[in-house]
């Protein structure tokens, strides 16, 4: 394989990869921009997409487009129904930090009923079009890859026209400005931070029925994925949507890269240390503004 | 520190004294040298989140820190414990040290994010040093603890090691609290404007009270490293961290001794529930969602608030 | 050094947020013991004069000295330490804490004690934590909210709590002290509480800088007066001399500010 | 105020007080013969712990249903170790202090089975683990002695047995068919965590003694979804073939990632990969993987004469039965442990120090799922090369590799 081959070899993988980052990152920038909340339970939409998609499919079988619309309705009502349960009445009284945790707390719950649900092994679903490589310039990419990241485009595309073509889109971004202006003039900020699970989740559901096709999907896989879009949004610049979506590309691409240049064992540590640099040097994320961060005390 | 802190100490030192007589057995007893282990990781973190408003997500690598001085000191250079436990509290002082002046002026979900990031950075080296570390096979024969060339052969050892050291950790952390420097950290809590005007030195005192928690960590991870005599990084990974916040949620985070209740509630639930077997991780997971839910203030404050609202509401 | 009489000394002080000129060639001096206050329309730049001297925001240009070593650049806990205290616009009260330990805290610059010293309460944390105490207590008497002291500083009603800004920036032991509108939202009996303490503070021999909307209790209170307003200096001198002055009045457009000045 | 305080003071001795009466359990009466059994239920590594417990349960009422050891009920006593050392610690110590076990069988991975080693070897109680790691049954000056060198444990940690063929073992076996091959550059792609760590260790220390070049070395986490970018870079550095040592998810994403590059080598996986679940979740891209593995995959193919068969036959269809899903060799660990100790309490009586001394010096030529055992003081694994058969997936079965 000639270096160009390698060269669009990583590309593809960094992509594939970066597109599970943005989406979870994008959906950790939707639910802080509406509450100020950093959901550690996003990682859990995706295993739920995954897996609510393979219940679908492989145990009920029904038709793949059919069963992806299901699973994306289902995770939006989980996301809703986290929400109503476990955010809404809190997040008037307790503490950020409160809330946090609480996240934590359900990303745990979550995965307790998805191991009774799935038991413990891991799925794997049908890719969406053909199995078989498309060999471009030297490097193998499987079909999926391209819907992965058609998908996410898709995804990211609309988020962007919903926050500012759209009223209620524009009054969410209202909300994330600040809350109390947004409830005075007359915006219903506790549908908004609903809508903003729903949102998450769906952007989470999306990802993780894309990916399960090559990547497989278990109960705990959740934590993992959290903790790298988290990475992603935070280097985006906390509470800016297209920020998140780059730097989760980003990452996914500085991952491959030295894993392909490097070394695999430290692809993880490239990607935190360039995340800390950016923090000591531009603490506001690479696209960010200053204050987005620092209104939100913890 | 007022009288009735030192009331609470000594009552709490009478029940340590007391317990091993009530309980007995190895099991028992290792759960609570957990228990204790946690305590002490989680009092360093209510001084620095819950006093001085400085978040920290990557706890749990200071207590790795800890272990693994201890650990590849004794098993790799033959050195004494004591030797080992002091390498163990300068290096963490040392890292402490070297990533707080740059993250500490953070702020918010940035600083959050830094300690994380930093934090998985010492996980992920933990990982590749395979030559001193074992790498993820993890580190294995790790002396037992001695005094005097007496080995603790027998967790009460380690129970009284472990209760004894978090006693003198909280005396010196409610002495703290109540002097001049804990002023300055709640009053930085509270507006870190103020308290510049105040003459305080955020920075410096920043600094210093990440550096006390370090150091709380590292002691507890030296102390769980001789017990356990066997670490690797799974132990000391993002998740682990998460555990050690939860613990000062739970508790309450503003209050140490909140800290050392929700330390002592959330390491010894695990082991409550291993009755119901598989169901344990939702079950856990319910019990700590309404501790959440109403308790946002944690379990200290909690308790008593439910209490007034639902027995006596008369007479509020 | 004794021979200086003027305890502070602006020079040129410019300052800009973005493209905004908030202070411009802003150049004023406090005389040693004396009450001065900062008057001018809201925006004129009073806040972030404060905020100049002491270093919460560098200044963009221009020089400040104090008891005439310069102090621009340097930390805000710093320029504390050096003798100049504060309060704040919007109180600033360490909320959670009580009374006492407001002004508990007020004594940090002049006390020393470190973690380890407090850790383990070693022998002269404890003399210095006792004296901390009594000196805290003799100041709220000052303000007489000495019945107040085991209460959070956030329960107390507004007046209160602007008096206790103002005793925890006296307890630093300040040479000058900075306040930022203390009888803002006072009634009339509280206003002359602040005016008396205002009174007692100079006489222990602080200087005041005083920003303030009250102009009743400005014109009665100071000995000079500085008007800015959009950043720049209009007038300086004493009270007479400032209610007449054309341009204070003119920057004053409105017929209610002119009563006040009468 | 002080009401708020006093309350507080009674709630923590309160909440002291119910600490410690839950922990006093009730006095051990007269009743069956106790066997400990720790394995990773929930958590990472929970897909080991799985099958491992319902092997429990399952070998459990067989023995009951014989009339236990000698007319004395049989009490499998399952703890949750949560793949995480410190609560299999804590679960050692409860069997050995409150359940006052016989033996202990665990834990799944290398890492808890380590922490536990030193518990029971303090405790002077017989320990078989189910992990592969040969660091658990070597004592930690000998494996130091040998590592980097190509040879064998000379002294084992007494009261420590294990059951899942060693590291080394499989890795001779990948080797030996290699060299049979005439493969001589490999590339090797291992998972970090203990069971990875261990096997790269193992695939360096061992390579020269086959000839063998590793000419690229490559990790990734447990939790990755792909390794692409690690293959691609082992198809550039002029390798033959490729060796990926996991466990999990993650060994059947790197059959994917090896199919949908068309690298031109063959894949060899670890032991770890003897579940047909693995070809099923590959969807077509096992077709071809080689990997050393008991006979307990494809046992059907077996002579009927052959040692193992009995047990064999038994136990892959019994549990196919009990638990409608595909037999895995990590059940299969689990079964030879139980029924190691089973055995020698039926021999010497529930007595540790006997059962350890007949563990050691009487497991001979005993047939169990993993293999033909014979353990000896120099080696509490009892297995050698020859429990191993290279298996190749052939149209999405188990066939005998070439």
């Amino acid at each position: 394989m000639d270096l160009q081959g390698q060269i669009i070899q990583y590309l593809a993988t960094g992509l594939t990869l970066g597109s599970i980052y943005a989406m979870v990152g994008l959906g950790f920038t939707i639910i802080y921009n509406a509450t100020g909340i950093i959901n550690l339970a996003q990682g859990e939409f995706v295993m739920f997409g995954g897996l609510i998609m393979v219940f679908f499919t492989t145990t009920l079988g029904l038709p793949l487009f059919l069963s992806f619309f299901i699973t994306l309705a289902l995770t939006t009502g989980i996301g809703m129904l986290y929400e109503r349960l476990f955010i809404h009445h809190p997040s008037k009284t307790a503490p950020l930090m409160t809330l946090l945790i609480i996240t934590v707390a359900v990303s745990i719950f979550f995965r307790g009923i998805a191991m009774f649900i799935w038991g413990k092994e891991p799925y794997s679903l049908p890719h969406f079009s053909s199995p078989e490589p498309i060999i471009i310039g030297g490097a193998a990419i499987l079909p999926q890859v391209f819907w992965i990241l058609g998908l996410s485009l898709l995804a990211v595309i609309l988020m962007n026209i919903f926050f500012n073509r759209t009223i209620t889109g524009k009054a969410m971004s209202a909300c994330a400005v600040n809350r109390v202006a947004a409830s005075l003039v007359g915006i219903d900020v506790s549908k908004m931070v609903l809508l903003s699970f729903a949102l998450s989740a769906t952007l989470g559901a999306l990802a993780g029925a894309s990916i399960t096709p090559i990547a497989l999907m278990e109960y705990d896989r959740g934590p993992m994925l959290a903790l790298k879009g988290f990475c992603a949004a935070v280097l985006g610049g906390l509470g800016f949507g297209t920020g998140a979506v780059v730097a989760g590309f980003l990452l996914g691409l500085i991952e491959s890269f030295t894993t392909g240049f490097i070394s695999s064992a430290f692809k993880e540590a490239t990607a935190l240390i360039i995340l800390i640099l950016v923090l000591f040097i531009k603490p506001s994320g690479i696209f960010g503004s200053a204050e987005v961060g620092k209104i939100k005390k913890i | 520190m007022g009288k009735n802190n030192y009331l609470k100490l000594l009552v709490m030192a009478a029940i340590i004294a007391v317990v091993p007589l009530i309980v007995s057995g190895d099991y028992h007893l290792s759960i609570l040298v957990f228990m204790g282990i946690n305590c002490m990781v989680v009092v360093g973190l209510s001084l620095l989140m819950g006093y001085a408003g400085q978040i920290s997500l990557g706890h749990a690598a200071f207590f790795g820190i800890g272990a693994y001085s201890t650990g590849i000191l004794t098993t790799q250079f033959g050195l004494s414990i004591y030797a080992a436990f002091l390498c163990g509290i300068l290096f963490s002082s040392l890292v402490a040290v070297i990533i707080g002046i740059p993250a500490l002026r953070l702020q918010g979900h940035y600083l959050a994010i830094a300690t994380l990031g930093i934090g998985e950075i010492i996980y992920i080296i933990f990982n590749e040093m395979v030559g001193l570390t074992g790498g993820p096979s993890g580190l294995s024969n790790i002396p037992a603890f001695h005094v005097g060339g007496y080995p603790f052969s027998h967790s009460i050892q380690y129970y009284y090691l472990v209760w004894g050291a978090l006693l003198v950790i909280l005396w010196f952390s409610l002495n703290l609290i109540h002097s001049r420097v804990g002023r300055a950290l709640k009053a930085m809590h509270g507006s870190e404007v103020a308290a510049g005007a105040m003459g305080i030195n955020l920075s410096a005192y920043k600094i210093q009270i990440f550096v006390l928690s370090a150091i709380y960590a590292s002691i507890a991870g030296s102390i769980y490293a001789h017990f356990v005599s066997f670490i690797a990084p799974n132990n000391f990974a993002f998740m682990n961290s998460i555990m050690f916040l939860m613990m000062g949620v739970v508790g309450g985070l503003h209050n140490i001794w909140g800290a050392v209740m929700g330390a002592s509630l959330m390491t010894f639930l695990p082991e409550y529930l291993r009755v119901f077997k598989e169901f344990d991780i939702l079950i856990y997971g319910a019990i700590l969602l309404a501790i959440l839910l109403f308790m946002p203030e944690g379990f200290l404050e909690g308790i008593p608030m439910l209490y007034r609202k639902y027995f006596k509401r008369g007479e509020a | 050094m004794t021979t200086n009489p003027f305890i502070l000394d602006a020079e040129c002080l410019h300052k800009a947020f973005g493209g905004l000129m908030a202070i411009s060639d802003l150049s004023f001096k406090v005389r040693e013991g004396e009450i001065k206050s900062v008057i001018g329309p809201n925006g004129a730049g009073k806040t972030t004069l404060f905020n100049l001297i002491t270093g919460v925001h560098p200044a963009s240009s221009g020089k400040i000295h104090f008891q005439g070593k310069p102090i621009n650049g340097l930390k805000p806990h710093v320029i504390a330490r050096l003798g100049i205290s504060r309060t704040f616009q919007t109180v600033e009260l360490f909320s959670q804490m009580t009374v006492l330990e407001n002004v508990m805290v007020g004594c940090h610059p002049r006390s020393r004690a470190g973690l380890f010293s407090s850790g383990f309460r070693l022998p002269h944390m404890r003399k210095e934590e006792k004296w901390i105490r009594d000196q805290s207590f003799e100041i709220l008497k000052l303000g007489s909210l000495l019945g107040r002291a085991d209460l959070p500083a956030g329960s107390l009603p507004l007046g209160e709590q602007k008096t206790l800004e103002v005793l925890r920036a006296l307890a630093t032991g300040p040479k000058l002290i900075l306040l930022d509108e203390p009888a803002a939202g006072l009634n009339e009996v509280e206003t002359q509480k602040m005016a008396d303490l205002l009174y007692s503070i100079r006489d222990s021999g602080v200087t005041i800088l005083l920003v303030e909307h009250d102009m009743s209790l400005v014109m009665k209170v100071s000995d000079e007066i500085l008007v800015i307003n959009y950043g720049e200096k209009i007038a300086e001198g004493p009270p007479a001399q400032i209610q007449n002055d054309q341009k204070v009045i003119e920057a004053y457009l409105g017929g209610e500010a002119l009563l006040c000045l009468n | 105020m002080n009401h708020k305080k006093l309350s507080k003071i009674s709630l923590i001795t309160a909440f002291t007080l119910f600490f410690c009466l839950s922990l006093t359990g009730p006095a051990m009466a007269q009743g069956p013969i106790k066997i400990g059994f720790v394995a990773s239920i929930t958590g990472g590594a929970s897909w080991l712990g799985q099958p491992e417990k319902d092997t429990a349960l399952m070998v459990q009422e067989w023995i009951n249903k014989e009339g236990g050891i000698k007319g004395v009920p049989v009490q499998i006593i399952i703890e949750d170790s949560k793949s995480d050392a410190s609560q299999a610690v804590l679960a050692t110590k409860k069997l050995i202090d409150g359940d006052k076990v016989v033996a202990i069988i665990g834990s799944s991975t290398s890492g808890e089975s380590m922490a536990m080693a030193s518990i029971c070897e303090a405790a002077k109680i017989p320990m078989i683990s189910m992990a592969a790691a040969l660091q658990i049954v070597t004592p930690a000056d000998e494996y130091k002695r040998i590592a980097g060198t190509i040879e064998s444990p000379r002294v084992q940690r007494p009261w420590i047995f294990k059951t899942p063929q060693t590291d080394t073992s499989a890795v001779e076996a990948i080797y030996a068919h290699m060299k049979k091959k005439g493969i001589t550059k490999v590339g090797i792609v291992t998972v970090s965590d203990g069971f990875g760590s261990a096997g790269r260790n193992e695939l360096k220390r061992m390579a020269p003694k086959y000839n063998i070049n590793l000419v690229a070395d490559e990790v990734y986490g447990p939790k990755d979804a792909d390794m692409t970018a690690q293959l691609t870079k082992i198809r550039t550095s002029g390798a033959q073939a490729v060796i990926n040592w996991s466990i999990g998810p993650t060994q059947v994403i790197v059959t994917k990632n090896w199919k949908s590059l068309a690298m031109g080598m063959p894949l060899y996986q670890s032991h770890g990969f003897g579940n047909k679940k693995n070809i099923e979740l590959a969807g077509g891209s096992a077709e071809g993987v080689i990997a050393p593995l008991g006979r307990l995959i494809g046992w059907e193919k077996l002579p009927k004469i052959h040692p193992q068969y009995k047990v064999l036959s038994r136990y892959a269809t019994e549990y196919e039965k009990r638990t409608k899903s595909d037999v895995s060799t990590f059940g299969g660990h689990g079964y030879d442990g139980l029924y190691l100790a089973i055995d020698s309490i039926k021999a010497v009586g529930p007595d540790r120090t006997k059962v350890r001394d007949f563990l050691e010096n009487d497991i001979k030529n005993w047939p169990g799922t993993g293999g033909v055992f014979n353990m000896s003081a120099t080696d509490h694994t009892g297995l050698d090369l020859s429990a191993f058969e290279m298996i190749q997936v052939v149209k999405g079965d188990w066939a005998f590799a070439k």
